[in-house]
């Protein structure tokens, strides 16, 4: 060891290991978000294969123009991410804010989008509960939908919130000029994280807005 | 009920003496593998016991032969039980064709029971020994769980749906009747008792009770009293399809699907009219939905099964 | 993710040498141990809110049986029953079994035994004692303000929409402790992949850590399941989502399997840890190298994969499909191999050693006792026709209180002892060890063998009340859970004696094999080891080696 | 392990891939082709994950921990998806009213 990097931790013996070692945290922590959406996922799909037409008829309600775009703008999000992390490596430290900033624009954008997407929905008294209406005589299994509904996207948007919080908390970071090409783990790991959302989207879309839709 | 201290529960059914002797020969096996494990520990810990301080023994890593040897042998015991254990099983899932239909209704904290001659019973269970009788079961609120210790038989009452069991009682005498699965504040007082009788004593109970309607009966007044004849009638231009001698018969829905007419189906069609329509009929009937309870639902049930064709 | 370079000092390093410093005496002030990222001092975070929540379940425990004593309710009403057997479990259960071999003796001992300097996040690993605790207050607080009754199980729609008692504060307790144990699980894989010093192979590792890593795999896979079904029964109290509403469409068996998917491998998380302490504990008092090395390791890692196969096995009543059944049920009986493997070739180790009887062995063996009639017991549990009449009855509860308590306690117990001197510096009495291991294992037996009995006649669990032909039974039960309750006390009695007043003890005075016994002093210096280990033999290296052909 | 620094290139090509698929998935959405219209959603989907892990999140050039790690939280949720919905697909094999007298069958 000959040169030590201010940012090794006392119990790591280099870089490399500190590296490594938060890169599998990440992965493992990636598997444990798998499962803890793949409860909603289980959950979702046992009731699909029961009440196929509620299903059809609640997906109908959702607005296929806002899932499409929301889903653009998440990849967007997951590219301008993926730059950050280029950036981070190269370490250039303007652009790496630059990305950051621009990852944090798009996830505000998403959540813009599905705010707006909510607040039609509970106008329309879509939101489960006491004040649920639907005029169908399946009514009760289309609450059961709009339950997966909001229960997975709102686990999803609660996700992208935390990752904004990241977000901001990296741009700080990146600014002080605290990565450089020998030391961006946080970058990565954000990152990691931020594709993972985004890859939760990518089966939710499909799941909640296209199935069934003819 | 034997009321004194027991080690072994009786025997009533004739599933008891099977699931014990599949008992017994598990108690076997665990002896023997206990017993072996028990005696090997106490002579390797007597024998080997070490003598000084500097004692090192001779070092062992592991034997492959041995390894394979006691992972092949616990294995092969294990798929014996498994078969043994899920033809049992599959066994309580095939009632015979003659099976006597009795309906169980759970409710916090009850058990209410329909003969198929109408008597009915709370918490109380009167059978006929040598009669296969299946119980099938429903819940107003929460699961319950239907068990008789005596005849090795215990099964779920799901809420929602309906869940069955079937059993033949062999020995006259009481038996206990329990709620097995946590219902609640009075879980453990929603139990019961079985009393199994002679077939001729049987046929006294029935008749020395009080006067009881058969089942289909009590479904019919319900049924009327429903208004559900005015549209349900065996006419070519009635509003409902006719329910005579549909039970048990496919029917075509307006999706195109077809199901089985049996008490599930008829059930939803009672509570959510409109989630399965016969082909040819529009959605015009209204739920019924808190109109009608769980012991209700089995006798409108019980009267459209009882309609067939001359 | 900035921090401060912390290396000892030359000064410090001369000092552990004579025994002076080490991580005990690192520091005194309450923040030296609250915002330690120490894991020995975190592991003693742990040792001490464990064994809090270890009484007040047993306080629930002697409850429970003394109601008991009588057919009749005359000690508490029946709602006060159910909410003294729900929390027993579910204060025992997530807050002290989960946690208690992991959290406390993993924590402390695997960086020792991979010859590392900490856990590879030390501040994750006291972030997931916060977040212990922060659970621990919830369900302190649902206990305060009257309770929860709907068994440890939440079984909806009884947890979801019926039940009137504090299933949120519960809720929100069990949700908030499950990432204490993910992050915990996270940490040990992390580590153990990453952390090993050089020359500590896989196959060189300890068994202990073997089963640790077997542990957090289901931590990691296991526990997000539960935590979002018990994040949809909130849903539905709160806002009426109806997921599990029977009345809505919901199916009830949903909740059952997703909770099933955790609960039943969270079993092994309770026993796996408490089998790597055996391994460890039966090697060294046999003076030999374990029989069957990568048997025992690689059976740790069947059961881990093949614990999530089988949950269904818990719902054989509960109207699940009879084809499900049979699958669940011959995938049931494939986790017995691996069992039956760890319990001979432990069997086979003490063949030709050199067997001493200090308290740890005992407890050891005891711990093979008890866990092999646990074990076989779950063989009659996995059987379909036998568990259709067995199910709910106290039969289960016999069974798994022989795997939680005959075998989990056992082992922790077994491992207490055994790094004792190692965690402490000190030695505890052994002649007082040896009573209480003795007293426990007659307690035990008295409290629980008497359950497969009742159980077989029919005693469905959680009655407040029963039939009167069950009392003699019972009342046995309870005297044995009162001598059980002073096994308990007794160690928790001479281990605070032996903090001060006990002898010091050696690095090793159990002469056993390990990093943690030869590389490291006793207590251990505040960054583990003088310089980084190197490993150049295979654990349980005690000479000299006879290859049998 | 130093870091693997993919060309800027990958990552749009790889974006603009995610964005025709997507493109594809809503457009096919609207034809009805009865269970392929599931099958084609989810095999787009199962695609674009895959393209998003293995470039975005580096798995291609990871190392063959990395890829364990991945693939294992899908492994054991599809066992957890897999029989959950084994147990609701059979339950109704043996109906409620299988061998009553005239029952159903």
């Amino acid at each position: 060891m000959a040169h030590e990097h201010a940012a090794l931790q006392h119990h790591f013996d280099d870089m490399d290991q500190q590296l490594e070692a938060s890169t599998l945290g990440m992965w493992a922590f990636l598997i444990t978000e798998v499962l803890f959406f793949g409860g909603l996922f289980a959950g979702y799909l046992i009731y699909r294969t029961k009440f196929p037409e509620a299903f059809d008829l609640g997906s109908h309600e959702l607005d296929i123009k806002f899932g499409a775009i929301n889903t653009a703008v998440l990849i967007g999000s997951s590219l301008t991410m993926v730059l950050a992390v280029y950036f981070a490596q190269l370490g250039q430290r303007m652009k790496i804010v630059f990305f950051l900033f621009a990852t944090l624009v798009l996830g505000g954008t998403f959540l813009g989008i599905k705010a707006v997407e909510y607040s039609h929905k509970i106008h329309d008294g879509l939101l489960p509960g006491p004040g649920f209406t639907f005029d169908s005589p399946i009514a009760d299994q289309v609450r059961i939908f709009f339950s997966f509904y909001f229960a997975m996207t709102g686990l999803h948007a609660f996700h992208m919130i935390i990752g904004a919080g990241l977000l901001s908390w990296l741009m700080y970071n990146a600014w002080q000029g605290k990565y450089d090409s020998s030391y961006n783990t946080p970058v990565e790991l954000v990152g990691l994280y931020w594709h993972f959302v985004d890859i939760v989207w990518i089966f939710l879309f499909p799941l909640l807005y296209l199935i069934g839709r003819n | 009920m034997n009321k004194g201290f027991q080690l072994f529960p009786e025997q009533a059914s004739t599933l008891a003496a099977q699931v014990d002797y599949l008992y017994f020969f598990l108690i076997a096996v665990s002896l023997f593998f206990s017993v072996l494990i028990f005696f090997l520990i106490y002579v390797f810990a007597v024998r080997y016991r070490r003598k000084s301080e500097q004692e090192v023994p001779e070092q062992i890593p592991g034997l492959l032969k041995l390894e394979i040897l006691w992972s092949v042998i616990p294995f092969l015991l294990c798929m014996v039980v498994f078969v043994w254990g899920a033809t049992l099983y599959f066994d309580t899932y095939s009632p015979p064709k003659d099976a006597l239909e009795y309906y169980v209704v759970g409710k916090q904290w009850m058990w209410h029971i329909q003969h198929p001659t109408g008597q009915r019973e709370i918490n109380e269970l009167h059978v006929p020994t040598g009669q296969p009788i299946k119980l099938t079961m429903a819940t107003e609120d929460v699961i319950h769980s239907f068990y008789i210790p005596a005849f090795r038989v215990k099964r779920d009452v799901v809420p929602g749906r309906y869940t069955s069991m079937w059993f033949e009682a062999t020995k006259p005498g009481e038996y206990h009747l329990f709620c097995a699965e946590y219902c609640g504040t009075k879980h453990s007082q929603m139990r019961g008792r079985v009393v199994v009788m002679e077939p001729a004593d049987y046929q006294n109970w029935l008749s020395g009770g009080v006067a009881n309607e058969p089942l289909e009966v009590i479904g019919e007044k319900k049924f009327r009293q429903l208004a559900c004849h005015t549209c349900h009638v065996d006419k070519p231009d009635a509003r409902g399809p006719s329910l005579v001698g549909v039970f048990g018969e496919p029917v075509r829905l307006q999706n195109g699907q077809t199901v089985t007419v049996d008490e599930t189906y008829i059930r939803e069609s009672i509570l959510n009219p409109n989630a399965k329509i016969a082909a040819g009929y529009r959605p015009v009937m209204p739920t019924f939905k808190g109109q009608i309870d769980e012991v209700g639902l089995l006798q409108i049930t019980a009267y459209i099964k009882s309609l067939t064709k001359e | 993710m900035s921090t401060a370079v912390f290396k000892p000092s030359k000064s410090q390093l001369a000092d552990q040498s004579d025994g002076a410093s080490n991580y005990l005496n690192a520091g005194f002030s309450a923040k030296s141990w609250l915002l330690t990222v120490d894991h020995k001092r975190i592991a003693i975070l742990y040792l001490i809110s464990i064994t809090l929540f270890f009484f007040l379940g047993g306080l629930f425990a002697v409850l429970i049986r003394l109601e008991l004593l009588t057919p009749q309710g005359d000690l508490m009403q029946a709602e006060t029953y159910n909410k003294m057997f729900t929390m027993h479990g579910i204060v025992m259960i997530f807050f002290f079994l989960i946690p208690s071999i992991p959290a406390v003796l993993g924590n402390f001992l695997i960086p020792l035994m991979i010859g590392a300097k900490d856990l590879a996040f030390p501040r994750i690993n006291l972030l997931s004692w916060y977040i212990y605790s922060v659970g621990g207050l919830f369900t302190f607080a649902a206990i305060v303000f009257g309770g929860v009754d709907t068994g440890w199980t939440f079984y909806t729609p009884y947890s979801s929409t019926y039940s009137n008692s504090n299933v949120i504060l519960v809720a929100v307790g069990v949700f908030i402790t499950g990432f204490s144990s993910i992050l915990t699980g996270l940490n040990f894989i992390v580590t153990i992949h990453k952390m090993r010093a050089p020359g500590m192979t896989w196959f060189r590792l300890p068994l202990f850590v073997w089963a640790h890593y077997a542990t957090s795999i289901i931590q990691v896979l296991g526990t997000p399941v539960v935590t979002a079904a018990i994040m949809l029964i909130g849903l539905e109290r709160l806002f009426g989502f109806g997921i599990f509403d029977p009345k809505l469409g919901g199916d009830p068996l949903l909740f059952q399997h997703l909770f099933w998917f955790y609960s039943h491998p969270a079993v092994y998380i309770m026993i796996l840890p408490g089998m790597g302490v055996i391994s460890e504990v039966i090697t060294c008092f046999a003076k030999k190298k374990v029989f069957g090395y990568s048997f025992i390791a690689f059976s740790s890692i069947a059961i881990a994969v093949l614990g999530f196969l089988v949950w269904g096995h818990h719902m054989f009543t509960s109207g699940q499909s009879v084809y499900t059944s049979l699958v669940f049920s011959i995938l049931t009986f494939l986790v017995a191999v691996p069992s039956a493997i760890k319990v001979f070739n432990w069997t086979a180790t003490l063949y030709k050693g050199a067997v001493s009887y200090d308290a740890p062995m005992l407890y050891a063996l005891g711990f093979i006792g008890l866990f092999t009639i646990g074990g076989l017991t779950g063989i009659f549990l996995g059987t379909l026709a036998v568990d259709v009449h067995v199910h709910d009855t106290y039969f289960v509860v016999a069974h798994f209180h022989y795997i939680m308590v005959g075998g989990a306690i056992m082992a922790y117990m077994a491992g207490l002892h055994f790094w004792w001197p190692k965690i402490t510096g000190r030695l505890y009495p052994e002649g007082w060890a040896r009573f209480s291991a003795l007293v426990i294992f007659i307690g035990f037996h008295l409290t629980f063998f008497p359950q497969f009995i009742v159980g077989y006649l029919g005693m469905p669990r959680r009655y407040h009340v029963y039939p009167e032909e069950f009392q003699i039974l019972n009342v046995l039960s309870t005297a044995g859970a009162t001598i059980l309750g002073v096994g308990y006390l007794i160690p928790l009695i001479y281990f605070t004696w032996s903090l001060k007043s006990g002898p010091k003890a050696s690095a090793n005075p159990w002469g056993a094999k390990g990093l943690e016994w030869e590389k490291a002093s006793s207590p251990p210096s505040q960054y583990n080891f003088e310089k980084t280990p190197v490993v150049t033999e295979e654990a349980y290296d005690y000479e000299p080696t006879i290859w049998l052909k | 392990m130093s870091q693997h620094i993919v060309p800027m290139r990958v990552y749009f090509v790889i974006f603009f891939s995610l964005l025709i698929l997507t493109a594809v998935t809503v457009w096919v959405a609207f034809f009805d082709l009865g269970a392929v219209n599931d099958a084609v959603a989810l095999g787009i989907a199962t695609t674009k994950a895959m393209l998003v892990i293995l470039y975005f999140m580096h798995v291609r050039y990871s190392s063959k921990l990395t890829w364990i790690f991945a693939a294992t939280g899908f492994l054991f949720l599809i066992i957890l998806l897999a029989f959950t919905l084994s147990d609701v697909l059979t339950r109704d094999w043996i109906p409620v009213s299988a061998g009553w007298g005239g029952g159903a069958q």
